[in-house]
């Protein structure tokens, strides 16, 4: 790779910070450590040393601008602090909340993968088509190729990490974590069974 | 108690029974639409209100609630390759308590999503490019137009049948209806069904009828029932959109902000 | 109007200063002195001076984030210095290339001549907006009239061509064994979308 021969060029960390900052002020998209060590000419260990210096000045209670690591990069974004007034001023992401049906749909899609809309009916018990075509509008959901059966997969997207404040879908909690597990199930149902006359 | 009258509030639906049933027989309210267990709660809880098993209204109940699930199950999992009939108890037990448990978990992540997102909703970020950003110059990579024929000859590819071969009855595949009746449509501006099906058997007649709900998914046709058990009329569809019933939801894009 | 009653808590303009961080860097478009003041909850003249506190702060060469004043208002902007880092992190070029959905739908527009959404939603088996809508951006394709019922037809565009490298829509590799004419591939087309599982 030619990138590492710019690296003769020893600056100062605090000229990497300020190219950093630039480059995170204008992107549209959290950016890598990788992608921001192509465009700064540095090495992704510099870059990560320039943005421990860069979170602990854009941090919650000393700025209005706060950096954060989410949907697997950096992002600027508003302090929470600020959050009242950012709230007169624009649209949140998730206005008033995502019905019960598009958080269902959201779940499997995250916790499954790439799944398709026969998959999501299977477990939600009712047809996804609607939910899932509304989830693609808001750009939370998005086709992610076919299976074999010829069926259109879906995954979420990264603005979907970015509204859930996640840095990565292995954030999300094991699912072993939550709920009963089979066992207990199966423990309940054989309790109700042997209660039922023969 | 009259079971008919038994008053529902689901998602898709608001009203008594007798309705919901005559909607989905009058396929103005798809079956998959519908949550079942919803109508079974209700149901129970009215039940539970009274000092005495109404028997009558049970049976009544267990038939018609039996007929949506098979309408509402072949819709939803004419594919399915795991049959609970095919199972011994023991393995539909397993088979079962799996799939509760799924669905658990699901209820779960739901509601530990929801909770996140109460959380975060004091997080605002930028939505869109930057005011005074460098703009993108649109550069696309240059593409051979073979992938162009690779993905029409994917989409023209027939789909893997089904395997039924583990079931006791023997289907007549449902392709063999729709095809016959595009070309009836082609030739006809419109037919009776029952007419059309009338010397078949009862399995081929159901498959007929699925063939037709296919069509209509795929928006090629109108199903026109003036009442409950009247001549179910075909005709093509004028548009043909699926029309997608619209979610409730406030609408908001990646675009908004 | 209401908010001048709230001028009374005159908190200090450093406060003010981190609340005009955050509207800035959630901002898509140039703020106003008297946007920032609406949702700050304080006035004008106070925001002018908050203003020139971080005109002081962003400034070229202390910072890579500069706070620039333009035409419409108030808007940060990355530094000139940083300005070639900004250009490779932009430049970069976009070899993603095109989603399976994408080319999918070029593919439909492209054999079939001009479609609809719908026409692409039933041959591709998924509802097909946000699709169309990204390949209009991207400039791929583009309307083309109405159909008989109103709804919009989308057309392959010369960058189409150019992209994969075809003189004209008449250069495309036959596809003959598929159907002898258009409306035959566009009959066998539907006919499998509508065997697929949805």
């Amino acid at each position: 790779m030619e990138r590492t021969l710019r690296l003769i060029s020893t600056h100062p960390l605090d000229d990497l910070a300020r190219t950093l900052e630039a480059l995170l002020v204008v992107a549209s998209q959290p950016l890598s450590a990788e992608e921001m060590a192509d465009a700064a000419g540095d090495d992704a260990e510099r870059v990560e040393d320039a943005l421990g210096l860069l979170e602990e000045r854009y941090t919650e209670g000393r700025s209005g601008i706060v950096l954060e690591q989410v949907a697997g990069g950096w992002a600027f974004r508003a302090s929470r602090e600020e959050a009242e007034a950012c709230a007169r001023l624009f649209e949140r992401p998730v206005e008033r909340g995502l019905s019960g049906a598009a958080l269902e749909t959201l779940a499997v899609v995250a916790y499954l993968g790439p799944c398709t809309r026969p998959d999501i009916a299977r477990i939600r018990g009712v047809a996804a088509d609607s939910v899932v075509a509304g989830l693609v509008e808001r750009g939370l959901v998005a086709e992610s190729g076919r299976d074999e059966g010829g069926a259109v997969r879906y995954r979420t997207t990264p603005l979907f990490e970015r509204v859930f404040g996640l840095e990565s879908l292995s954030a999300l909690p094991r699912l072993d974590d939550l709920g009963e597990t089979t066992d207990d199930i199966r423990d309940r149902l054989e309790a109700i069974a042997a209660r039922r006359p023969a | 108690m009259h079971v008919r009258e038994l008053e529902l509030d689901l998602d898709a639906f608001e009203g008594p029974f007798d309705l919901l049933l005559t909607l989905v027989l009058r396929e103005e309210l798809e079956p998959r639409d519908v949550d079942v267990a919803a109508v079974v709660v209700t149901f129970v809880e009215r039940l539970a209100e009274r000092e005495r098993l109404d028997l009558d209204a049970c049976g009544e109940f267990l038939v018609l609630v039996a007929a949506l699930l098979e309408l509402k199950a072949r819709e939803l999992f004419p594919d399915e390759d795991v049959e609970l009939g095919d199972l011994d108890p023991e393995e539909a037990a397993e088979e079962l308590a799996r799939r509760l448990e799924e669905f658990r978990r699901m209820k779960e992540a739901a509601r530990w999503l929801t909770e996140r997102l109460e959380q975060e909703r004091d997080r605002f970020f930028r939505l869109g490019p930057a005011p005074l950003a460098p703009r993108a110059e649109p550069r696309i990579a240059p593409q051979r137009p073979e992938t162009l024929v690779a993905a029409l000859r994917a989409l023209a590819a027939e789909p893997p049948q089904v395997s039924l071969g583990h079931m006791a009855l023997r289907f007549p595949p449902v392709t063999q209806f729709v095809e016959r009746f595009r070309a009836l449509l082609r030739r006809r501006r419109r037919f009776d069904f029952d007419q059309e099906v009338g010397g078949l058997s009862r399995i081929e007649q159901a498959v007929a009828f699925l063939a037709l709900l296919e069509l209509r998914k795929g928006g090629e046709l109108r199903i026109d029932q003036a009442a409950p058990f009247a001549p179910i009329r075909i005709e093509p569809a004028a548009e043909g959109v699926r029309a997608r019933d619209e979610e409730g939801e406030d609408s908001w894009n990646a675009r908004s902000a």
